[in-house]
């Protein structure tokens, strides 16, 4: 089925019914993100990656968890917030972004009960690329820029509009909906490929885990300032810590964002550090992302959006370490 | 350039094969050639790949502070705004100034929006000097204080829903922090949540107190190097915050900059029977 | 957990007539970590405290908050109520319900929600409070009395007469400053060295004193309780142990050089005693004057000397010493009138005089033997004019303050005068006298009466006219010019602080005021007191004054320095700031900004990561701080912090007051 | 339960005052009985030069409608030096927050003496009345009180 280009519009304000649409935004000219659709303009599909990703629908920067009262009788309430939501215009890099989350948050050992209620309520509509960014490559991470295999619905390009595919029950709900604005024909035009490329490949993975002390790690890590621009910006990234907000006898227990790049990330309570420099810091996230996901959810965590290798302030770029690694290694493809 | 470029490398590989330091810090290549990364070269033949063109934007003092106690000298290149944070940390007592060497080099401004109102391109600091100065170009106080007046002018409800909108944007990634000169704790007072300062909370007033709290810790040490405002990722004009307390304190006490060789010591270290004072 | 109690105090009617007390204790049981509360008739009474107690025991409270009055009131007695309690004394908080509540606001439902808000910021605020224990410091019991003029002296013989050690550093060859260069005292005209020498002698021979002349002090370090002091003595180039004093070296010494003593009047030998009645009677050699020292040449003392005790090889030494107390006691010089005041012929006229010049011309022992003789011809003066004022009182020229005793000196002088020198004039120029003490407005009637004329006017300018100093001035009384032909003019010039004060002011960190006198604690609550603890002064060095206050600020700094010492060890309060090391980076942003420089930068070992390292970080000297806090606001990372008023525990009670 | 929503609303302003010089002074008033408004609470600290400008950010974010910072008048500091550094920290502190748009009554400092009790009296209650004339600080609010639906 395909969704012509002028049916958009309509087609969204259908969905609107359904929930709030969040659509890539730009708030201005440096940053943009997936906020609100306004109801009447078309979303800019052409923008390559939003600089915050999409994750903060689902894993907010900052979720009150409990309210609770202590002075007079005390009182402990679940917050519960999980508003209906349909993500429109999610690249590929981003649906698996969401794909990973989902593996951690609704696992088969834990679920977790705030991800797993704010991901009911959410549709992913994904948008294959017309054309990829000058940082992307995750046609070198095992993802194409046409598919988006975990997304609920997909809109392949065409000349005329977009191909509709669906692809969960979510996806078919959808399609249902916009069953009188879909017609036959068109076929997606062919996928464009990532001008970045890096060798990855799962031996380097293995390697990587084994070479722990290998001294690259230390050529490598040394221009990292420690912030946390990388990981609040990575898709996948979900470290989080749980903090609470008191005014003497009430209060809110909230989870927000947390960095491993941050120098008190891993420090105990005697002040102890296990990972006190930078080096063990960017060795545990690259690792993190290249080989310890892989080890216990099969896939690799980097889903090559490139918005750490773009807003780096320092410029470090992943891609340069993978295949400074892989010729050092001799793992190249 | 090329020729500082073959003088830089010349000079380090002459620094690391004498052993006067134990490490260059300087700009290395990456894959995107508008792009280029701070490397850290420690044996000669690494010194060819040090590069100084256009794109040679990232600060390279704070990389002293990763190891606040060397053993051996530790060489920088340093740029005009370079120099200052390098006067900056060594005045602010975390680093010695006998345990760097600095290579000068002067700087016809790069392409970063705050190279347009630098006022010291060439070096104020440095042990040897690649290439001859550079002339300067002549900023008026209008000129550096120009985004601060033009806030100055707005009404309080303007003021405050400007840097309501600004503050909204902050994600708490504290690259500002990092990427700062005159932000050289060992440990930060966001850090400690136990004393209660700054919640992790991310909301409208707790960034607003987090920038407002920043600007007030290095305002009187800022040597306007606009490094935060190049790393921000959600672009936010801090230097406004920090240029807003240099503009009152020279507005105040006088003429005031700061990490230059004559510069006055930290003001408000120091008073003066005869300042001025509203609060009678 | 906490277990806090709040006592909410009636004050009879005072606090209960406007708050609702009740309510309020009822609000503090709602407070998490509030076992007990309950109100009180009279909290500050004995049965009040006695039930405090008892409910403590039987609640096993380890916090307590009373509101009541004011903390200025009876911090210090619940404070010493809990010292026989099991709660420390410093885990008190006391919210102020009644001079800045109940006293002060009429509208009751506004006052109660004020003394809830009050209520509710204590209980915040103790939470966070720690218990903090006095800790104490040694005190050496020597005291070090930097200045021997009768200040110094007094000072000395007080303290040393109660029995502890004093060391006096001069830094002339003998004590007894200017005052044993005055020859009467007014008002009682008895004879300044009849009164000082007996003392001086005293100071001489008393065992528990000991006595550095030709000395400076070049470095103080520590605090109070034990001031690390460096004194530095000059060469004197003669064996003070062997020497007997007999004086033969100085009849034989060919070498004659102006007396600084006598103001230059007369001459003296290069080895020399200042004065006859010098303490310690021996003498010194003046480097700058002696020909052996200079060229080489000469060494008669040393030949004649029986007891061989001149040593021209001898070098300045340094001693370090232990002081348990400090008294500042540097005494005055007079304000250069010469630079000042060229309409006064700016030193061109020799007969043109200053008030210790005269006091040199007109003492029995002086180059004059007691004849006033001007110092030009030597003849006796006929019209003598004493002008006053001069840089007292004239921000413009001199200084802005009143000297205090030339108004009584010059009345002295022209007593003296009169005389002296009978049918002689004395004409004194004045803006106002001023005879503050007792006895001083009879002796000033009297002056009067014996001739002396007072013109009430300024002089303008002083000029030669056939060999009289013709002084036109203005008397304001007539509203008429005046001029008078003289003889000789004595100028009472202004007292200024004793050159090279300011180098052991900032050695002492002792704060001096504008015009470079050394800052007394408080004007009028603590004169004998500077800001730093362990350091008094005394004397001219804090002001202008005459003897009697001199002698009268001597004693009473010997008594502070006798209570310092009263006690082995002294209590130092537990409110000061602590530095923690771990979150220090070193920085001294501290430093710089505390008022008693009680913060110092040290090395320490620590650990970066896997290596034992040095770092720098700072510390706090418990005996020199006094609490204020000023270093916390400048620290940023908050490493140092105010024990009593910490960050947490403003940040607590700030948040306590919005909900 | 927050006092923002109803009319005869009163401002709420928290006080810093140095114990040796304002707080003996505002004691003073209450030994002479003066009156002033009740919208001031006072947090006692050992000098001015105590107060950290971050303490005047927390009473704002926390809901107080006014900051006051008193002191000693300068020279007459128990701790000699204490409030100079006070001065210079707030000369600039008060125009940053100007700056940020809190409206300039909203944050005052004066230097008021132990015997200064009327000026004590006299500068609460004309701060009281700015401060109610401007209305409720909506500036630097914590999400807590959006949440309670009045802010902003």
């Amino acid at each position: 089925m395909q969704l012509k280009r002028e049916n958009l519009i309509p087609a969204l304000r259908l969905l609107a019914a359904q929930g709030e649409i969040l659509v890539p935004t730009a708030v201005d000219e440096k940053v943009s993100k997936f906020a609100p659709w306004d109801g009447s303009s078309a979303p800019d599909l052409a923008l390559v990656n939003t600089t915050l990703p999409p994750k903060d629908t689902l894993f907010p920067h900052q979720e009150g968890m409990y309210r609770y009262k202590t002075a007079g009788e005390p009182s402990l309430e679940e917050i519960v917030e999980a508003p209906a939501r349909i993500l429109f215009g999610v690249r590929p890099c981003d649906a698996r972004s969401i794909d990973c989350m989902d593996k951690v948050f609704l696992g088969d050992k834990y679920e977790d009960a705030f991800y797993a209620r704010r991901r009911a309520n959410v549709t992913v509509i994904a948008h294959t690329c017309a054309q990829t960014g000058p940082t992307c490559f995750c046609d070198s991470m095992g993802l194409s820029p046409a598919e988006a295999p975990s997304a609920d619905l997909l809109l392949s390009d065409t000349e005329t509009g977009w191909l509709v595919t669906a692809q969960t029950e979510k996806g078919e709900a959808v399609a249902a909906l916009w069953k009188d604005l879909t017609a036959e024909g068109g076929e997606a035009a062919p996928a464009p490929a990532c001008t970045l490329k890096t060798n990855m490949s799962d031996a380097l993975a293995g390697t990587l885990v084994s070479r722990f002390e290998d001294p690259i790690w230390d050529e490598v890590c040394h221009a990292c300032l420690g912030c946390g621009t990388c990981t609040y910006l990575c898709p996948t990234c979900y470290c989080f810590d749980i903090n609470h907000e008191d005014h003497g006898g009430e209060g809110t227990q909230f989870r927000c964002w947390d960095s491993c790049m941050f120098s008190d990330y891993t420090r105990m309570a005697g002040g102890h550090n296990p990972r006190p420099s930078k080096k063990e810091r960017l060795r545990n996230r690259y690792l993190h992302k290249l080989a310890y996901f892989k080890e216990r959810y099969g896939q690799i965590l980097c889903v090559g959006c490139g918005r750490c290798v773009g807003h780096c302030p320092s410029h470090l770029d992943i891609t340069a370490f993978i295949d400074k690694a892989a010729e050092r290694f001799g793992e190249g493809k | 350039m090329s020729d500082i470029q073959s003088a830089l490398r010349e000079t380090a590989k002459k620094l690391l094969t004498e052993g006067t330091v134990t490490c260059v810090i300087g700009w290395g290549e990456t894959r995107f050639p508008d792009k280029t990364t701070p490397i850290f070269v420690k044996t000669p033949e690494d010194a060819e790949k040090l590069v100084w063109n256009a794109h040679c934007v990232c600060g390279l003092a704070k990389y002293m502070l990763d190891n606040r106690c060397p053993e051996g000298k530790l060489a920088i290149c340093v740029r005009g705004c370079d120099s200052r944070a390098v006067n900056r940390i060594v005045e602010d007592k975390q680093y010695k100034r006998e345990d760097l060497y600095l290579i000068g080099l002067p700087c016809e401004g790069k392409d970063a929006p705050i190279c347009a109102t630098c006022t010291h391109r060439n070096p104020v600091v440095y042990d040897v000097l690649l290439g001859g100065p550079v002339p300067e170009i002549e900023v008026s106080q209008e000129d550096r204080f120009q985004a601060v007046t033009a806030l100055e002018g707005l009404t309080p409800a303007e003021q405050y829903d400007y840097w309501q909108k600004q503050f909204s944007k902050c994600i708490h990634c504290y690259a500002c922090r990092n990427a700062c000169p005159a932000c050289n704790c060992t440990e930060c007072y966001a850090d400690q949540y136990r004393v209660g300062w700054q919640g992790k909370q991310i909301d409208k007033a707790e960034n607003q107190v987090y920038g407002l709290t920043r600007a007030f810790h290095v305002g009187d040490r800022c040597i306007e190097c606009g490094e935060c405002e190049r790393v921000c990722p959600m672009g936010l004009p801090i230097m406004s915050q920090t240029r807003k307390i240099l503009k009152d304190i020279n507005d105040l006490w006088g003429n005031y900059e700061c990490g230059l060789t004559d510069s006055r010591p930290h003001i408000l270290g120091e008073f003066d029977l005869s300042d001025r004072d509203d609060f009678m | 957990m906490s277990r806090i109690g709040v006592v909410v105090c009636h004050c009879g009617t005072n606090i209960a007539g406007v708050v609702d007390v009740e309510r309020v204790a009822a609000e503090a049981a709602k407070l998490p970590n509030v076992v007990f509360a309950v109100t009180n008739k009279y909290t500050c009474s004995e049965p009040g405290q006695a039930t405090m107690k008892a409910a403590i025991e039987e609640h096993q409270l380890d916090r307590l908050v009373i509101c009541s009055c004011s903390p200025r009131m009876h911090e210090a007695t619940f404070r010493r109520m809990l010292k026989d309690t099991r709660i420390n004394p410093y885990m008190l908080e006391i919210a102020n319900l009644r001079e800045q509540c109940a006293w002060v606001h009429t509208d009751k439902e506004k006052a109660t929600e004020k003394a809830i808000d009050l209520m509710r910021m204590a209980v915040a605020k103790v939470e966070q409070n720690k218990p903090l224990f006095t800790s104490t410091i040694p005190i050496h019991k020597k005291c070090l009395i930097i200045g021997g003029g009768i200040a110094g002296i007094q000072a000395a013989l007080d303290v040393a007469d109660a029995g502890y050690q004093v060391t006096i550093v001069e830094r002339e060859p003998s004590i007894g400053g200017h005052m044993v260069m005055l020859d009467k005292t007014f008002p009682t005209l008895d004879c300044s060295a009849c009164i000082s020498t007996p003392k001086m002698v005293d100071v001489g021979q008393h065992p528990n004193i000991t006595l550095m002349t030709s000395s400076e002090v070049v470095n103080v370090g520590g605090y109070v309780g034990s001031f690390e002091v460096t004194i530095k003595q000059k060469a004197r180039y003669v064996d003070h142990t062997k020497c007997t004093g007999c004086g033969l070296c100085e009849t034989k010494c060919p070498t004659k050089v102006p007396s600084e003593f006598n103001q230059g009047y007369n001459k003296r030998t290069a080895i020399y005693k200042p004065f006859a009645q010098a303490v310690p009677a021996k003498p010194v050699i003046d480097p700058d004057s002696c020909k052996m020292l200079k060229e080489g040449k000469c060494g008669v003392c040393a030949k004649v000397c029986p007891l061989g005790c001149i040593d021209f090889k001898d070098t300045a030494k340094e001693y370090t010493e232990t002081y348990g107390a400090i008294i500042v006691a540097t005494g005055y010089d007079l304000i250069p009138w010469q630079d000042l005041y060229g309409e006064y012929g700016g030193g061109r006229y020799a007969d043109v005089i200053t008030g210790l010049q005269f006091e040199r011309l007109v003492n029995a022992s002086g180059p004059t033997e007691g004849h006033i003789l001007r110092p030009s011809d030597g003849t006796e003066p006929k019209d003598v004019v004493i002008i006053k004022c001069v840089g007292s009182r004239d921000p413009h020229k001199g200084k802005s303050y009143c000297s205090r005793a030339c108004c009584m000196y010059s009345a002295k002088h022209a007593h003296q005068i009169l005389e002296k020198l009978p049918g002689a004039n004395v004409y004194i120029f004045y803006m106002d006298v001023r005879t503050p003490g007792k006895g001083y407005e009879e002796f000033y009637d009297r002056t009067r009466a014996d001739g002396a004329v007072y013109i009430r006017g300024r002089v303008s300018k002083i000029y030669k006219e056939n060999g009289k100093l013709v002084c036109k001035g203005e008397d304001t009384l007539l509203g008429k010019p005046v001029s008078v032909q003289a003889d000789m003019v004595v100028l009472a010039t202004a007292m200024v602080p004793a050159v090279g004060v300011e180098k052991l002011t900032t050695m002492l960190g002792i704060a001096t005021d504008p015009d470079k006198w050394v800052q007394e604690a408080h004007p009028k609550l603590r004169p004998v007191e500077t800001q730093t603890g362990g350091i008094f002064l005394a004397g001219t060095c804090q002001g202008p004054k005459d003897i009697p206050d001199t002698v009268a600020q001597a004693s009473a700094a010997a008594v502070k320095v006798c209570g310092l010492f009263s006690k082995d060890e002294m209590e130092t309060s537990p409110m000061i700031s602590g530095v923690d090391q771990q979150k220090c980076c070193g920085c001294g942003f501290c430093v710089n900004c505390c008022p008693y420089k009680a913060i110092s930068l040290v090395e320490i070992d620590a650990r970066e990561g896997a290596r034992r390292v040095k770092k720098t970080v700072a510390s706090v000297n418990s005996g020199l701080c006094q609490g204020c806090g000023c270093c916390t606001a400048a620290c940023r990372t908050g490493a140092i912090d105010l024990s009593g008023y910490t960050n947490a525990q403003i940040l607590k009670e700030v948040d306590a007051l919005c909900l | 339960m927050s006092v923002k929503a109803d009319p005869n609303w009163e401002p709420k302003i928290l006080a810093f005052c140095c114990n040796w010089c304002t707080y003996t002074g505002a004691d003073l008033a209450g030994l002479n009985r003066m009156k002033y408004p009740a919208n001031v609470r006072v947090v006692r600290l050992p000098c001015s030069s105590r107060v950290n400008p971050q303490f005047i950010l927390r009473a704002f974010q926390k809901g107080c409608d006014g900051v006051m910072v008193c002191g000693c008048h300068p020279g007459d500091c128990h701790y000699a030096t204490g409030n100079y550094f006070t001065r210079r920290r707030f000369m600039l502190m008060k125009r940053l927050l100007e700056y940020n748009g809190i409206d300039p009554q909203r944050f005052q400092a004066r230097w008021i003496s132990g015997s200064e009790a009327a000026k004590f009296r006299d500068t609460v209650t004309r701060v009281a009345g700015e401060i109610k004339a401007l209305g409720p600080n909506t500036r630097f609010q914590e999400k807590w009180y959006e949440e309670g639906g009045e802010a902003q």
